[in-house]
């Protein structure tokens, strides 16, 4: 029987990991998450922590650019309000407090199981159009740092990366998730899929940071 | 089960169990085609009715036969098999001395019916017992250039003199029928494709895609390999194999399946087809499969790859004597997003100036040359020349559409001279299209008889080109720095 | 200047300036080629060193001949033009006879030199006072089958009887070289390539796309117009033209330049290259012109579209004798987006099931059959008969590769019986590869001489039937509402 | 000499055609500002109008989201110091309020003229990656409303309108659109380029709006 980690539990795993994801606590009362936010600083993200609940936004449970701790109150309500209204019986492990990291350009890294070929990693274009341009590339794992240069290279994000619109971004970072990624997994064969997305990369030197990742077992 | 290849490729005489006198039949042809590519060893007909079929005398049944046998064909209904694994059991009692079995008829596990599973675990566990390998069942057999062995019972018209053309390529193919497709498409190029070992698989009851890249890997005479391929159950393993040997030797693959509908077609019966491919493909890339689309990509790549060195790196030069063709070529390069149009130097492009008519472009675009319509032969090897003496260029298409005024017999003849017995076409590669269907065929034959390979289309020549160097910058990746 | 163009394809008489009498000259094989198709009126020779040339008697110049001359064909060294021009005022003076001049010498206005735009205006203006076309120059001249005129130096090899084969297909090629090429490889066909009317019209100094296009459009022995371009000054009155005509007739194009580079090298001077070919592009599917990617394409749609009727719909069924093949022209099909594997009836699949050897696959997946290696030749041409009679069929895609137990000649004859005797091959477009090089050459010949075009591969199958059915769906979208 | 229309003319030059364009009116003062502001209802977009700027957000001369009154006058000053800091001579016509529309689907339609074919239409895929995936259709003018189907039958954008992402998208107002702008060149002879992006497209029924548009004469 496969099963998804938490939201909170996956950064972890992958934090152990040294791949750089968007700070976060668990809330379970209003306080706490008052107190969190305090620690990350405002604004902050607010969403849902349940198993049970896998669209969140969709559901109505993630709420971004939180400013104050009056807002922040109203919001958590909002949010446990939304959760049982879309899923009466939703099992909720509390409300996940998340620094506001800046938005950078949408990379997706992804990984599955192959009946035939084992883990397969995937990186590409993030965003909501992932499956219409498919802009992705493949490799089975483990990959090298050379296999991870040849993925990027084969994306047509890769033409952004490089600079075409001005920016240039930081394709080391990147590469670095998709070498620890690799380890990861290779390291936890119980690991069935990977989904972080969106990852917010940023200009050459300023690093890479996973905003959402699911992983499940 | 030990790994008896050896005399699958080299046997110590063989017998056919279903040989017939009607030419019409499979087991008529096989023999025939065992004569014609001139086996060296003794063949054996069985046949129970007949005394003698194209001058061999026929067995009644294999354990008849005195003679040390290590191969065996099977071309009879398939029916017949436990009759005839029983009479096996009965030699290699006395004999010991069987090897390989390669059963070219059909009905058996493929049907997926009881009885052809049936029939097929006979074939396979009587053989498992003797430690006798098994090719197929259903497959059209094997040839082996080398050891002059032919097997197949496919016609391709070949004279026998042509027969057991010598070459570096081994070819697999998980389709009898596109292996015998393949058999006489080549046969009808200007000059037949020559292979090395060419075997269709069938089945894979026993040896499968596994077991002859290791043989080929280790096998010399081996210098790149073909496979058709469908699908196969363990494709992790069999992607490690392949990234083992692509190191050492090509491998090129042209995997159909690509759609979903068409891996339907296929009749694989993996799970997650849909995404199969993908992963195929990924795989491919990393490490270094050539995977080609068409069967025509295939041939000219193989054939590329067995016949010219490995470019140095990306720049392929364009000469052209025609414009159009010219033109049609450098818009299937650039569809190839790898391939780069060379900076010759100034000091070649003056000699090419003062080489050729006024009309000729040298260079607009830079890489590109059209020595035009009114370029005699000493224009078209000259020009060729210099172009591969230059530093910057990697290799060189070639195309020439010969018109009226060029005889076409001298240009075979002097471009002999300058790529054979002046060593340029082993320099560098060279991709030559004379693009006027039969009219250039004597000329393509004169070139090709001295194993300069031609091809068909500009389109031809450029995919070969861009293989070549996909190959070379996988090569070039494994050797830099990770 | 008046439409002459009547004239250059059934021409009362036609001069040949630069005749000569060796056979390695391009004057020699104008004379040849007019003799060989059969041409039925005079045919007279200018030179001024010869008596006779082929039998025919010479002339020293145009201005010395008696009889009407409606067609000048120049193959002089371009120095003499002045000279030859100047001569043409005398008899014009005196007969106002000629209509066109084919000129097809080199060295004119594509030089970019001052002297050779020079001899161009000195033709061009000539030829205007008097209200002459011209063609070309710098083109391999023009072919007529149906009026039986060839004045092109292009040496095919064919024999004469094959010669003057009349068709539907009237093609303009921008490119002299990808001209005679196309003749060549048309030539070498199973049966030779057969057209209506064929031009090279080179430098298009007077007579360009537009008014041939205009030409074929009212022409009604023209079913279908082939095109091969590199540019055209007015590309949207061009488009314009073409939109017209393709409401009527379909209209194929062969457009390169279509990468930057390829542009460059086309030596088109328009400013905005870069763009060009992308709005070229969505001309081309705005208007329901047929654009094709490669010369294989090209020939096969042109003779799709001239043998066959238009598909219904987008359903064309796969028939296979052969698994490999199958999957293989199956990933082809899925590629084309439009077509659509049909679902035909319970009725069918059971009367193919009874009818078939007990392997053979019948509809897994819908719209894909493969009789297996185990078919004869009843299996083929029946299951042939019960999925063209199907409703749910627009087109069939029918591969074989012809086993060696398959009597071809029979197959070939069984399928003429069907396709030509019965009609079926009127009923419904189809595409029949047989996939096995010189073995099935006389097979394919026979099939061929009958009407029946057979194809060299399944992607050459695919490539065509997808072009048929988007000309039948832009047709539709016209019908159908805005 | 070609010259580009300010964003307020060419508006209006394209809602003359129906074409549904976010509103917006030209502020030369605070005051005018904040009478618009209530007008159009906060909140609102508040960007520069010069024909001097052409990269507005670039120069830090566009902001969204402007929620109250005093936020409005503080961006007020801000954008007029920033024009000038970007371009110190730049002709500042004045700044344009503009109502704030939901997000849609970002599409994008232009224009350009071909030296051999004049006038050609394109539409796509809008936002950052136009440039990447070019994910776009080119016809010639004029179009028929057959034409502009299948311009966007040929694009990926396609299936998410007809709603592979669960949303399925107004269509036909889109197709509208396009047959307006034909219908505008086709008027407008002098006009040499258009370039409407992001146009958002709402759900089906819901019609679409273009946010900012370009106009070259
Ligand atoms: C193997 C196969 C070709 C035999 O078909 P066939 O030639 O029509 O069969 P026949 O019954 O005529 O048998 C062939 C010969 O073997 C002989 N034979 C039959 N049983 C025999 C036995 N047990 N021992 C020895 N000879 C036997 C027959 O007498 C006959 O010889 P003859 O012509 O002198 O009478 C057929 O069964 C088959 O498998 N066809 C498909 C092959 C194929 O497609 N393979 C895969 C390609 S991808
Ligand atoms: C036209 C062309 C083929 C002539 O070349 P050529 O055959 O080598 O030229 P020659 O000087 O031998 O002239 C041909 C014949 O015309 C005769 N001739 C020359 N000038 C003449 C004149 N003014 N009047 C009559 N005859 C004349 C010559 O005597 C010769 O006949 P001969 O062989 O009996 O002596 C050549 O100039 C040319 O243009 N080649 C390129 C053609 C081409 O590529 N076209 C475009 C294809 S895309
Ligand atoms: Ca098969
Ligand atoms: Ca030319």
């Amino acid at each position: 029987m496969s099963r998804f980690l938490n939201e909170l539990d996956g950064k972890n795993l992958l934090s152990q990991y040294d791949i750089p994801m968007a700070k976060g606590f668990l809330s379970k009362t209003v306080d706490e998450a008052k107190e969190i936010a305090k620690k990350l600083k405002f604004p902050v993200v607010m969403k849902i922590l349940s198993s049970d609940i896998l669209h969140k936004t969709e559901a109505g449970c993630v709420f971004t650019n939180v400013k104050t701790e009056d807002e922040l109150v109203e919001i958590f309500d909002k949010i446990l309000y939304n959760a049982k209204f879309y899923k009466t019986d939703a099992k909720i492990d509390g409300i996940l407090i998340q620094e506001m990291v800046p938005v950078g350009l949408e990379v997706i890294i992804g990984m599955k199981k192959d009946p035939q070929f084992g883990p397969v990693i995937m990186v590409g274009s993030g965003g909501v159009y992932v499956e219409v341009f498919k802009d992705i590339s493949l490799r089975l794992l483990p990959i090298t740092k050379l296999d991870a240069n040849k993925m990027l290279a084969e994306t047509k994000l890769f033409e952004i990366i490089k600079g075409v619109r001005g920016t240039v971004y930081d394709k080391e970072a990147l590469i670095n998730i998709l070498l620890k990624v690799s380890k990861l997994i290779i390291e936890n064969s119980t690991i069935e899929e990977i989904d972080i997305n969106p990852i917010f990369l940023y200009e050459e030197g300023k690093g890479a940071k996973g905003v959402d990742a699911l992983i499940k077992l | 089960m030990g790994n008896n290849l050896d005399a699958l490729f080299n046997p110590e005489n063989i017998a056919v169990v279903g040989a017939s006198s009607n030419p019409l039949k499979a087991g008529y042809i096989i023999l025939d085609n065992l004569l014609s590519i001139g086996y060296s060893k003794k063949i054996f007909p069985i046949n129970i009715f007949k005394k003698e079929i194209l001058g061999l005398k026929c067995y009644k049944k294999l354990s008849d036969i005195e003679d040390k046998i290590e191969l065996i064909v099977l071309i009879t209904p398939s029916k017949a098999i436990f009759h005839i694994m029983e009479d096996l059991e009965i030699r290699m009692a006395k004999k010991k001395d069987v090897k390989v079995i390669v059963c070219a008829a059909a009905n058996y596990g493929e049907t997926k019916t009881r009885e052809g599973i049936k029939r097929q675990d006979c074939l396979i566990n009587t053989a498992k017992r003797h430690g006798v390998r098994v090719v197929g069942p259903n497959c059209i057999g094997i040839i082996d250039n080398i050891n002059r062995v032919d097997t197949t019972f496919v016609e391709t018209l070949l004279p026998r003199e042509s027969r057991g053309k010598k070459g570096g390529i081994s070819f697999i193919s998980q389709s009898g029928a596109l292996a015998a497709s393949i058999l006489m498409m080549g046969a009808s190029q200007p000059e037949p494709i020559s292979m090395n070992k060419f075997i269709s698989i069938g089945n894979m009851a026993d040896v499968d895609f596994i077991d002859l890249l290791e043989y080929f890997e280790r096998d010399e005479n081996t210098k790149v390999i073909g496979m058709y391929m469908e699908g196969y159950h363990n494709g992790r393993k069999l992607i490690d194999t392949l990234a083992r040997i692509t190191k050492k030797k090509p491998v090129v693959v042209l995997k159909v399946g690509r759609s979903e509908i068409g891996a339907k077609a296929a009749n694989s019966h993996t799970g997650s087809l849909a995404g199969a491919d993908a992963v195929y493909d990924a795989a491919f890339r990393q490490y270094g499969i050539i995977r080609v689309y068409t069967i025509e990509e295939m041939m000219d790549t193989l054939q590329s790859l067995d016949g010219c060195i490995l470019p140095k790196g990306n720049n392929v030069f364009i000469l052209t004597q025609a414009g159009g063709p010219g033109i049609y070529c450098t818009d299937a390069y650039m569809d190839e997003k790898i391939l780069k149009l060379p900076l010759i130097s100034s000091e070649t492009k003056k000699k090419l100036k003062e080489l050729l008519p006024d009309m000729a472009n040298v260079c607009s675009p830079e890489g590109y040359a059209d020595i035009t319509a009114a370029a005699d032969v000493h224009h078209h090897v000259e020009s060729l020349r210099m172009v591969m003496e230059d530093d910057a260029v990697d290799s060189v298409i070639f195309i020439t559409v010969v018109p009226t005024f060029l005889p076409r017999k001298k240009l075979a003849d002097e471009l002999v001279r300058l790529l054979k017995d002046e060593g340029y076409g082993k320099k560098k590669p060279l991709y030559i299209c004379i693009m006027a269907g039969n009219y250039v065929w004597e000329c393509r034959e004169i070139l090709e008889k001295n194993g300069i390979r031609t091809y068909d289309t500009p389109l031809h020549c450029v995919k070969a080109a861009a293989n070549m160097v996909k190959y070379k910058g996988f090569l070039n990746s494994m050797g830099g720095v990770e």
